[in-house]
């Protein structure tokens, strides 16, 4: 698409046509706050937090859906429009229960952020009574409705990109809730726990029940890799503190998944730290395995391939690769039976 | 439940209209009319019926005020309690009736007979106070005239059993 | 594979996953995407939200069906005799490619005349299908501008696995879906590496890159860079030709790194027994699992989230591995030990770092020569990929060029399963997986929760042949074949035919493996997981 | 003098006025004939040189929107007639379609003709179940005379149409809501654009009017636009349906020209006021529409005079307040009406309807705080403007006119 230009507070600017006026200001960096906008949920309209004034268009306009046209004139921060803002965060801060202190989300939520940026140290309306029982009856996703804000983003998540159609808006007005299916609980729901909601939930409304309490978002390492399950090879971001794996997301820029994963890739990840991980190579002695040195179990294992390979001829020996395991491991694996056993007899578990 | 009268008339909603979405509410509306109320099962038959998901329609049917999600009472009045109603007549209609069937707003009596609750405006203004029971509508009310209906009620409902 | 190989030229989906939301026809058949493969279940669901046409082809009712606009509910082991049907109707109806099939492939004769028997009446009888139906496919198909077909274990694990494989690559060729976007044949793999260890050469007959160990000019390559004087001639055994092997006493040792097949072997009970002959077995693993436990010396091996390296996903994608955290213990890297054990054997690989040993890969894979770890640090790239300069493949055969000159139609006809049912077992068991456990449960099972949502075995059974078999839903039944017996929680509903039951092999307490069929497909040595012959027994 | 003229209520008092036998009778269906001897495009110039616009409240140019879908004539046009009169206050679409609904239906056969729908709806609110009976009925019977369905009148054109109930909720008065109601769905307006004209119900180009907009086609195209547009007023062509009701002696509903003033609906159309009492206040376009004070009541009943003193035409609800009424307690009426029909959709409205309530009811039970009052318009200053439809300027702009113009009435209220 050809550029356009376009003034913002001011400055003149240039972006493809088609975009919308959040992404020509993000483009030329000036910031727009929003909450229920995502670049994967796409069309929101719901927060009305990114509102700009537009010359010639009546009321404030949504920056993250009306296009930018030539020559518009935008202004983003005008007394109207910042005071709009705080109207909005503080009417959230009023009508949920907000505590960042031992929210799950502190460091990644999107309403901290945006109330920082604001400058709210606490809402100037009075508080309204917001008490929803916590939902915890699904095994990995923890739902409290109490800290939703409706962005709409977990229903598109659940309908438009995994498209598992469990969740919808329930009710309406000051009632109104994210429900699955019939308004039950998730444990109870057609929910596949693909957690696609959970990764675009802004706020602590939808957490990993795993991950509570395990480290905070600033503490993590976050390790780019491949799923170890199936064969679709969804990139994940392994979030680890002190050498664990404390939470599993999708990498959201990257084929082939941009952000999708199961229920296996999401919250698979413990195996990884279970106690049963075989820590020590065994060596049969007297009928039981046994903890021995590597040195004791290579050796061990070098002399007895050796032997048998010198009785019985290099195939009488087979090999068994692994389909889990790195290319490189089943290279060197396939190399080892070829060149230094002396046999072809290598085959993996490709079926099934 | 939807019985097989139910699930013929969806069905037949279904070709009528140029798109299937359509038949949501009717059906729902049909469903409240047979049933009293949309059950659970109701909305769960419903999506199946329909092919939507059990959430879509629920979220339709929790959005109406008009389609209830819980039973009521057999004779379901709903009062105006909007600015127009409240202007005229001789008090709050509400408080009169309630205290009359001795339940509170949203309550239906041990009976089964009646549930009330306030409504929002019924496009009465100019014939204030307004009431629906049911799906009937009825305007210009005193609390003569309520008291004189409802006793027609509890007489048809004696004489039935 | 080796189906797709022969007809086409390469053993590898020809298409790529970002291409299927916009295929305007989806052709499932024999694979549980939403279970097995969910993120491209995802996707196929997306396409249908834009308007795509999911026709779906399985014995189960599959929760893909909730979004298909058809779903053919075919026989068990019946796909040759449906495909064939179909490609007759779509030759009779004229709706094949004859620009695609004059110009670029060899063969069709004989595909029209295996299929010419194939009438819909004819098929309906070994489907379970009115002719009405299957002709209903044809046109869905015939008609379509293009269509995108998916396969998985459903196709393959039969007795004529192959033979499944090359029918749906005849289908796509007869239609001219090869060699364009959003088109093609796509096998969907199973494991996280099953193509990468394809690719790499842990088979038996092939080097990586599918060079075959019978040239010798190929043997000579690789002996001169590994610095060795001669490389094996003889073709080695598959999998289940190990196991014969080892019980006819020819084979004395097992390598055996990463998998459970005690649990993933047919006919559990022939696998230990031939586990039990063995005079070595060395496991390399991160558990100890059902098979371990026959091991003389088991290495502690590092998980994916250990160690650094390479998968190559279902759509032919490189991708990198990282390391995130230290291996518990003493565990090490697979690679490691491999090369600790050949330097104990007087041969030095001496590698240091994973991306060492993909380097010597590249310099020996043609198809993967141009990617190297930096320029897969932030998005894999697809083979075939043969210089740094080269952007990966997202198609196969653009432009129509077939590695071996045309593509080959290679007409099959139907056959049944290796066991059918009979009076003593009447009930077909077919097998598959569950969405919330993986494999032999090695790693789900282990992982908090999952046992919560999918505690154990259920055996899907038919409401009408529950009832004549007195199973009332949640009652723990036997499931008996001729090679064993399970017990596992009957759960009655419609997503089986009757006649038909459905077990997976997650739970080692009730493992469909105890009683599957160890007959195999004789090209690829895939076993027929897919149909067997069971009794039910109420307890 | 007050002159009573009738365009819309000339069949309402004339016995069994639903029947398709006295509307032919009284020159029914006649403006149809006209129309399909037309082209189109005539028939949208005559609408659009007549000047109607919107009754529903916003008032948009009726002939401007229709020449809007012109260039869709090649795709499936649906017409939908919006008869979810919800406004407290409003009650005027009831009776032209529960006495003259042939009016309505020759309505919207005209408009689909003009602009090429073959579909349309009747978009009829959920309570209006006896109505909806009557508009049934209507349909059968034109059906059945040829005046609906295939090749109408022995033209080209076919058209049908549907009633639609709806299951209660004001919003679904707004046309996006209504259309998504239509589609089975919770009834929360869309973001626009786009608009119903380029993508409306199921994606394809959608017009919709309130029934006493459609209800003025015939008379347009059977007297031409000069006769319409001399009923009223420069600027505000034809009649309008003005519902009275509060503190009158005779509530009910009255057509008069636009331009006639309030003082003059209020006095001598309704009779004055109740029990002879003086007048307090007055909100002159349904509950949406800010309150005027007794003393401005002089004002013309059109478009811009109503805008020039800071309130609006609206649906042309009139609620009339007495000396006695407590101003306060008709804005938690209000309040209270609006967070209950605020579909939840868009934060400040969703959140600010709630909170103006909240506030409102603490006032009222005697806890309220001149922050309080503060708070409320801060909230009405700010709602407005910022959400998603036109719901949160409805919900924002007369509790503030209530506030500015009897803030003494609240303050007294206050705790301290």
């Amino acid at each position: 698409m050809k550029n356009i230009s376009l003034h913002i507070d001011g400055k003149y600017v240039q972006t493809p046509g088609g975009s919308t006026i959040l992404a020509a200001a993000k483009q030329n960096g000036i910031h727009i706050p929003t909450l229920c906008y995502h670049p994967r949920t796409r069309q929101a309209g719901k927060c009305r937090l990114c509102v700009v004034e537009v010359k010639g268009l009546p009321g404030l306009q949504v920056s993250c859906s009306i296009q930018a046209q030539d020559g518009m004139v935008v202004l983003t921060h005008t007394e109207r429009i910042i005071e709009t803002r705080k109207m909005i965060v503080e009417l959230y801060l009023s009508n949920g229960k907000h505590n960042c202190m031992s929210c799950e989300a502190c460091g990644s939520c999107e309403l901290q952020a945006v109330a920082y940026h604001l400058g709210i140290e606490k809402s100037d309306f009075p508080a309204v009574d917001k008490d929803m029982p916590v939902d915890m009856s699904c095994p990995m996703i923890i739902r409290d409705m109490n800290k939703c804000i409706q962005c709409y983003r977990c229903i598109i998540a659940c309908n438009d990109i995994a498209v598992n159609e469990v969740l919808d808006m329930g009710y309406r007005g000051s009632k109104m809730t994210v429900v699955c299916d019939t308004d039950k609980p998730m444990g109870k729901s057609s929910c596949v726990v693909c957690g696609e909601c959970v990764q675009l939930c802004p706020t602590g409304a939808l957490t990993e029940k795993k991950a509570i309490g395990k480290a905070r978002h600033w503490e993590t390492e976050k390790v780019r890799t491949t799923c170890p399950y199936c064969g679709v090879g969804c990139q994940l971001q392994l979030h680890v503190k002190d050498n664990e794996i404390v939470k599993v997301t999708g990498a959201e820029d990257v084929e082939p998944n941009y952000g999708s994963l199961c229920i296996k890739g999401r919250f698979g990840y413990d195996f990884v730290h279970s106690p049963l991980r075989l820590k020590s190579p065994l060596l049969r002695k007297d009928g039981r395995l046994e903890e021995v040195s590597w040195e004791e179990a290579l050796n061990f294992t070098a002399k007895r391939f050796s032997e048998i390979k010198q009785a019985h001829g290099p195939d009488s020996i087979v090999g068994i690769g692994c389909a889990r395991s790195t290319n490189e491991s089943a290279y060197v694996m396939m190399k080892f039976m070829r060149a230094v056993i002396g046999t072809n007899n290598i085959d993996h578990c490709a079926r099934t | 439940m939807i019985d097989k009268d139910i699930k013929e008339i969806i069905e037949g909603f279904v070709k009528k209209f140029p798109c299937r979405d359509s038949a949501v509410l009717p059906s729902l509306s049909l469903i409240q009319k047979k049933n009293g109320y949309v059950s659970e099962k109701d909305m769960e038959d419903l999506s199946r019926i329909l092919g939507f998901s059990e959430a879509r329609i629920f979220s339709a049917a929790s959005f109406y005020s008009m389609l209830n999600l819980k039973p009521k009472g057999k004779y379901h009045i709903q009062i105006c309690s909007n600015v127009s109603c409240s202007l005229t007549g001789e008090g709050p209609l509400l408080d009169y009736i309630s205290g009359k069937l001795g339940i509170k707003e949203g309550d239906t009596t041990p009976d089964g007979l009646f549930s009330i609750e306030p409504v929002e405006c019924l496009g009465s203004c100019g014939y204030a106070p307004a009431m629906i029971i049911n799906s009937d509508h009825y305007e210009n009310l005193s609390f003569e005239r309520v008291d004189e209906m409802i006793n027609v009620i509890y007489e048809q409902n004696i004489t039935e059993k | 594979m080796a189906g797709l190989a022969s007809t086409l030229g390469a053993g590898a989906m020809t298409n790529s996953i970002r291409e299927i939301e916009n295929a305007p026809v989806i052709f499932v058949i024999g694979s549980n995407t939403t279970e097995a493969h969910p993120v491209i279940a995802n996707i196929m669901k997306r396409a249908v939200k834009k308007g795509s046409r999911l026709i779906v082809a399985d014995p189960r009712k599959i929760s893909l069906t909730r979004w298909a606009a058809r779903h053919f509910q075919h026989k068990v082991g019946s796909d040759i005799a449906l495909l064939n049907a179909v490609m007759h109707e779509i030759i009779k109806n004229d709706r094949h490619d004859k620009k695609f099939i004059n110009n670029y492939t060899e063969g069709f004769e004989k595909l029209m005349e295996t299929v010419s028997e194939y009438t819909p009446a004819y098929a309906s009888g070994i489907c379970g299908l009115p002719a009405d139906e299957i002709r209903e496919l044809a046109k869905i198909l015939g008609e379509a501008e293009k269509v995108a077909l998916f396969y998985t274990l459903g196709i393959t694990e039969h007795v004529t696995g192959t033979d499944n494989v090359r029918t749906c690559a005849n289908l796509q060729m007869l239609l001219g879906n090869i060699g364009k976007e959003s088109s093609g044949v796509n096998p969907l793999r199973g494991q996280n590496n099953v193509q990468g260890a394809c690719d790499m050469g842990a088979l038996p007959d092939v080097y990586t890159d599918y060079q075959k160990a019978a040239y010798p000019a190929v043997r000579k390559k690789f002996a001169k860079a590994w610095g060795v004087n001669s490389l094996p001639e003889q073709e080695g055994t598959k999998i289940p030709a190990m196991f014969d092997g080892i019980i006819h006493g020819n084979v004395k040792a097992l390598y055996l790194a990463g998998e459970n097949i005690v649990m993933s072997e047919p006919n559990q009970a022939h696998t230990v027994k031939a586990l039990e002959k063995l005079e070595l077995l060395i496991v390399q693993d991160i558990f100890i699992n059902e098979t371990a436990e026959h091991a003389d010396v088991v290495f502690p091996a590092s998980c994916f989230a250990e160690k650094d390296g390479t998968f190559t996903n279902t759509e032919r994608r490189v991708q990198r591995v990282r390391k995130a955290v230290k291996p518990p213990g003493l565990a090490m890297d697979d690679w490691w030990i491999t090369c600790e054990l050949s330097r104990r054997m007087g041969f030095e690989m001496g590698y240091t770092s994973a991306e060492q040993i993909w380097e010597e890969i590249r310099s020996l894979t043609p198809s993967m020569s141009g990617i190297t770890y930096k320029r897969i640090e932030h998005q894999g790239i697809q083979w075939p990929c043969t210089d740094e300069e080269h952007n990966g493949t997202c198609y196969l055969y653009c432009n129509n060029v077939f590695p071996c000159g045309k593509a080959t139609f290679q007409p099959a006809h139907w056959k049944p399963p290796a066991e059918c049912p009979d009076n003593e077992y009447p009930i077909v068991l077919t097998t598959g997986r569950r969405l919330y456990q993986y494999h032999t449960g090695t790693q789900t099972r282990l992982s908090a929760g999952f046992d919560e949502i999918c505690p154990e075995e259920l055996i899907e059974v038919n409401p009408k042949d529950a009832e004549k078999l007195d199973i009332k839903d949640g009652d723990y039944i036997f499931a008996v074949s001729r090679r064993g017996r399970v017990k596992a929680k009957a759960w009655v509903t419609d997503r089986v035919l009757t006649g038909v039951c459905f077990m997976t092999f997650h739970f080692r307490e009730a493992c469909a493996n105890v009683i599957t069929n160890d007959v195999f497909d004789p090209v690829t040595g895939t076993a027929e997981y897919k149909a067997c012959a069971v009794r039910l027994e109420k307890i | 003098m007050l002159y009573m003229s009738k365009i819309l209520l000339r069949n309402k008092d004339i016995p069994n006025s639903q029947s398709l036998e006295v509307y032919t009778g009284r020159g029914g269906y006649n403006a149809l004939r006209k129309a399909l001897s037309l082209p189109q495009d005539d028939v949208i110039s005559m609408v659009y040189e007549s000047g109607l616009r919107g009754r529903g409240g916003a008032g948009f140019p009726a002939g401007a929107k229709w020449r809007m879908l012109t260039k869709y004539r090649v795709k499936t046009v649906y017409l939908i007639c919006n008869a979810d009169e919800g406004e407290p206050g409003t009650f005027k679409d009831r009776f032209i379609m529960e006495f003259d609904p042939h009016l309505l239906l020759e309505g919207m056969l005209i408009t689909a003709y003009a602009t090429g729908a073959h579909h349309g709806f009747i978009y009829i609110r959920g309570e209006y179940d006896w109505i909806a009976k009557i508009l049934v009925k209507a349909i059968d019977e034109a059906q059945a005379h040829g005046f609906i369905g295939n090749n109408i009148l022995g033209s080209s054109f076919s058209f049908f149409v549907d009633v639609f109930r709806g299951a209660g909720s004001y919003v679904c008065g707004e046309e996006t809501a209504l259309i998504e109601s239509l589609e089975g769905k919770a009834g929360r307006p869309r973001l626009k654009p786009p608009f119903p004209a380029a993508s409306g119900l199921y994606g394809d180009p959608t017009l919709i009017h309130n029934v006493t907009t459609l209800s003025y086609i015939p008379f347009i195209i059977g007297n031409g636009p000069d006769a319409f547009k001399s009923a009223g007023k420069a600027g505000s062509g034809g009649t309008h349906i003005f519902g009275i009701s509060g503190h009158v002696n005779k509530p009910g509903i009255y057509e008069y020209p636009m331009g006639t003033t309030l003082r003059e609906l209020i006095y001598e159309a309704a009779g004055g006021i109740r029990g002879g009492k003086h007048l307090k206040a007055v909100v002159p376009g349904g509950m949406s529409a800010p309150i005027l004070k007794a003393d401005e009541i002089d004002v013309s009943m059109d478009y811009q005079a109503l805008n020039a003193i800071g309130t609006m035409l609206g649906s042309g609800g009139i609620v009339v307040l007495d000396e006695d009424t407590s101003i306060p307690m008709i804005a938690q009426k209000t309040a209270k009406f609006y967070a209950h029909e605020s579909c939840g959709q868009c934060a400040p409205c969703r959140e600010g309807t709630n909170m103006i309530k909240y506030l409102i009811d603490k006032i009222i039970a005697g806890e309220g705080t001149a922050k309080d009052i503060e708070q409320i318009l801060r909230l009405c200053r700010y709602i407005r403007g910022s959400t998603i439809c036109a719901f949160g300027i409805a919900a924002t702009l007369p509790i503030a006119a209530m506030i500015k113009k009897f803030r003494n009435e609240f303050e007294a209220l206050l705790r301290d």
